[in-house]
């Protein structure tokens, strides 16, 4: 069972990279915070994951402590961004 | 190689990694970043000896463990006075470069101080 | 200095070594929370308190022929945390604490609080950061655990950076900004030099190291790394880039005062 | 008893790893911004959701089940808002339109 | 080779792939998402390592706190970007850079491996005198007790850095808030979830605190996270940051190195050594001073994010 839950942490952990590969190059910063954000999701997936099988103690404070930040990067962007929004602007990239 | 020694080996690499951001790439908030990749990389570094120091019944060593907690909360002011900085530099100046011969000319339409 | 039970153990008058580090460390602390002119008497009436200390330090030394140690919250080395002055140390505390208020005085009239103010930015952060350098030196005169000085001179850079742009000019900001850069690299070269030590010897403390350190890889690495560290701090060659000096306009006086300790 | 636990977690993490899948062939194949975030936020919550799910039988105490409970609804209310805000930055700048 | 060492040795590389990332990128920005990125794997390699009091610190502030202040500071920063005077590094100065780099890498990777694989250690030392401190996670024991004068000192540090992000503000504008006046109404978005989200976070700081005696967590974690709450709710704009000269603020700033100072000479006077805790009473102080310290932590590392006052104080 053990190698099991660690196969599917590695499973989640692989697909998240390839997720990041298409998403970090952008093109628009709209993709980039997605990245942040599929990592968020699947990084304490296999946190959880990890932590059930290597018997850690105290990981689920951790992955609490990452959900409840997981959408601190695009609250911020949101929150920089909008004193200086000009809405019809194209993005022009 | 057990987990430990990889953290190492990766520590290492970000050392030089953080170390090559911080000379080549111009921007401050480039080398802002650079200085926490570097830093944490150190700390890799502290984790790997933690976790070499397992005995007496603890998975790590807690003194490492102690001291990357406080070197975590410094880089995070370090990063904050630095931040405050460049944003104060490019607020004053309209630009945030470090080059100091960009000083001596005069700065294009920046307001002085205050 | 020798290593064994003299260099572990608390001596008589040990206890005048925190009071060094953190008399200027409440000072810090009280100017902020007090605020305004507050902070300039609280300063300047530590100072001679301090100065007092560090006599009183230099003559035990002196007198007693010996270094003396304190183990702070009781716990020995390596678990816990030394202080120790020897003669050098005793002397650099007391040129510290006389350049502390010469300087002070000297940067009264610019940082004194107007009248009709309760408060004004330059002499709260002058006062306040003044004290913080006064804390990072004893400490880093004083400490005997590697980290102990690592937050010394953490200490240090946080108290100096800002009194280097207090008159926020962008030359000097971006003064500022290049000595915090090279600082914190310093920083984090001196830390990975402590890690490799404790790696290898599993102790921080200084005369706990000393008899056991071999001439090994890892040792001649962290000496590398340490000794690149403290010269990206202090600006010695070849690490020099961030000096203010190289600034066309050089900041006042107040970098002048700072610069006067190190 | 076990046995059965061992299959329920087995076919709940499997599914969540299917979704995990799932939603990354969204990001590669969707042409654009909003529909990537739409593969995203659908297919990663319903893949970390069957995780918890799995897991839950095997937390050993009333308090860790309800922390996984916990971390699943705030990945969802996370995505689930950074979905807006994201979404709502695409539109302004027009990339996506 | 086992699944684990597979997996261990997939997460090193993905790690090492984003931080590449982070150094090489474009664009300032996408270079700061990149960290966020990162900082999140470092918290699963920390829980590799076994140390989850540092893989907590690392997903409270490494990766959310620090996150939200760079990527603030890179929208700001986006047309100092455009408009940049940088001259970049020549070639060879870049080969020369990277070379040294290298060498400086290989240097402390061939170290690393030369460690001994049972290294020495301060972990029977730390563990016998547990007892004393009446704690349960060592951790917590180092940062309070053994090494107390670090820790106490580091909040100094803090409220130093605090001092030095203010003093850049203008002079007119000092004692202010941090923060441009917002004629905005709240975000709705973000207030939702702010709203949800805040007394949530709360109560896990608390927990988390609260537990760190005994368990992994401490004051330094749950106050990261009590912080983080206030930031979403200063973001979301449900309230308005503070003005720098108010006293509760700057007593606030305080309180947590001063309470630690007041009872480190309490220690030389009642315990004979300055941080000592008299016997018996070792655990209720060692908390005492936890919760002033969570508070100063919950308030420091908000106003380091916010930067200095950008208003003028009001009377």
């Amino acid at each position: 069972m053990t190698e099991f839950l660690l196969a599917t942490a590695g499973v989640i952990l692989l697909t998240v990279a390839v997720g990041l590969v298409r998403i970090l190059s952008g093109p628009g910063d709209a993709d980039r915070l997605m990245a942040a954000q599929l990592i968020g999701t699947g990084g304490i997936g296999s946190l959880l994951l990890i932590a059930a099988a290597t018997g850690a103690r105290g990981v689920e404070d951790v992955a609490l402590g990452l959900a409840l930040l997981a959408a601190f990067a695009s609250a911020a962007f949101v929150n920089s961004a909008a004193p200086a929004e000009a809405p019809d602007v194209a993005d022009g990239r | 190689m057990t987990s430990a020694t990889l953290a190492g080996l990766i520590g290492a690499a970000l050392v030089g990694l953080g170390l090559y951001g911080l000379i080549a790439n111009p921007q401050p908030l480039r080398k802002i970043l650079a200085f926490n990749l570097m830093g944490s990389g150190v700390f890799l570094v502290f984790g790997i000896v933690a976790r070499k120091g397992a005995a007496a019944g603890l998975q790590a060593d807690p003194v490492p463990q102690a001291m990357v907690i406080t070197g975590i909360v410094v880089a995070f002011a370090a990063s904050a006075l630095a931040v405050a900085l460049v944003l104060r530099l490019f607020e004053a100046a309209g630009r945030a470069t470090l080059d100091p011969d960009a000083w001596a000319k005069p700065p294009d339409g920046g307001a002085g101080a205050e | 200095m020798t290593a064994g039970a003299s260099a572990i153990a608390a001596t008589a008058g040990g206890s005048l070594l925190p009071l060094a580090i953190l008399l200027p460390a409440l000072g810090v602390l009280m100017s902020l929370l007090l605020g305004g002119r507050r902070a300039e008497w609280i300063a300047l009436g530590l100072m001679p308190v301090e100065l007092a200390v560090a006599i009183a330090i230099a003559c035990l030394v002196w007198r007693s022929g010996q270094p003396l140690v304190y183990t702070l919250a009781g716990y020995t080395p390596p678990l816990g945390i030394a202080l120790r002055a020897d003669g050098f140390s005793g002397v650099m505390l007391v040129t510290a604490g006389l350049i502390a208020p010469a300087a002070a005085l000297y940067a009264r009239t610019t940082f004194a609080t107007p009248p009709e103010l309760t408060e004004r930015r330059a002499p709260l952060v002058f006062w306040t950061l003044l004290q913080g350098i006064q804390a990072a030196l004893s400490l880093l005169f004083l400490g005997g655990d590697l980290f102990n000085l690592y937050v010394g001179l953490e200490l240090l850079t946080f108290a100096a950076v800002p009194l280097v742009c207090l008159d926020g000019r962008p030359e000097t900001v971006a003064a500022a900004l290049r000595y915090l850069l090279f600082a914190l690299f310093g920083s984090v070269f001196y830390l990975l030099g402590v890690a490799l030590l404790y790696g290898a010897y599993g102790t921080l403390d200084i005369a706990l190291l000393a008899p056991l350190v071999r001439p090994e890889p890892a040792v001649w690495l962290a000496a590398g790394l340490m000794t690149a560290g403290l010269l990206a701090k202090t600006a010695l060659f070849p690490l020099h880039l961030w000096c203010p000096q190289r600034t066309p306009t050089r900041p006042p006086r107040q970098a002048r005062c700072c610069r006067g300790w190190w | 008893m076990s046995l059965v636990v061992d299959l329920f977690s087995i076919v709940a993490i499997g599914a969540g790893v299917f979704f995990f899948l799932a939603g990354t062939v969204g990001l590669l194949r969707f042409p654009d911004a909003l529909s990537r975030l739409h593969a995203l936020t659908k297919a990663d919550n319903l893949g970390l959701g069957l995780v918890v799910l799995g897991l839950l039988p095997r937390s050993d105490s009333l308090l860790a089940a309800l922390k996984l409970v916990a971390i699943w609804a705030l990945v969802q209310l996370a995505s689930a808002t950074a979905a807006q805000l994201v979404g709502r930055a695409v539109r302004c700048k027009g990339t996506a339109v | 080779m086992s699944v684990l060492q597979a997996l261990d040795i997939g997460l090193a590389f993905l790690v090492f792939a984003v931080a590449a990332w982070t150094i090489f990128a474009r664009g300032a920005f996408a270079a700061t998402v990149g960290y966020v990125v990162y900082g999140l794997l470092l918290a699963l390699v920390w829980i590799r390592l076994f140390a989850v009091d540092v893989a907590l610190t690392e997903a409270a502030i490494g990766s959310g706190v620090t996150g939200v202040l760079l990527i603030g500071a890179a929208a700001r920063l986006r047309a100092a970007e455009t408009a940049s005077d940088e001259k970049p590094l020549s070639g060879l100065t870049r080969v020369f850079a990277a070379a040294l780099c290298v060498l400086v890498a290989l240097a402390l990777a061939s170290v690393v491996l030369l460690l001994p694989d049972q290294g020495p250690s301060l972990a029977p030392l730390s563990m016998q005198k547990l007892p004393e401190t009446g704690l349960g996670n060592p951790v917590t024991a180092v940062l309070i007790a053994y090494r107390a004068f670090d820790t106490m000192l580091e909040k100094v540090v803090l409220v130093l850095a605090v001092v030095g992000v203010w003093s850049l503000a203008a002079d007119r504008y000092w004692g202010g808030a941090p923060g441009e006046a917002r004629a905005a109404s709240p975000e709705p978005t973000l207030a939702f979830l702010a709203q949800i989200l805040a007394p949530l976070g709360v109560l896990v700081g608390i927990h988390v605190f609260w537990v760190g005696a005994d368990e992994p967590g401490g004051a330094f974690q749950g106050g990261a996270i009590l912080a983080a709450m206030w930031i979403i709710v200063m973001m979301a704009r449900l309230t308005e940051a503070p003005q720098a000269n108010a006293f509760w603020l700057r007593l606030a700033l305080v309180a947590g190195p001063l309470v630690f100072l007041a009872a480190g000479a309490a220690g030389a006077i009642f315990a004979g050594n300055f941080f000592a805790y008299p016997p018996g009473f070792a655990k209720p102080a060692i908390l005492f001073i936890e919760a002033f310290m969570v508070l100063s932590i919950a308030v420091t590392l908000p106003m380091l994010v916010a930067g200095p006052p950008r208003r003028e104080p009001r009377q």
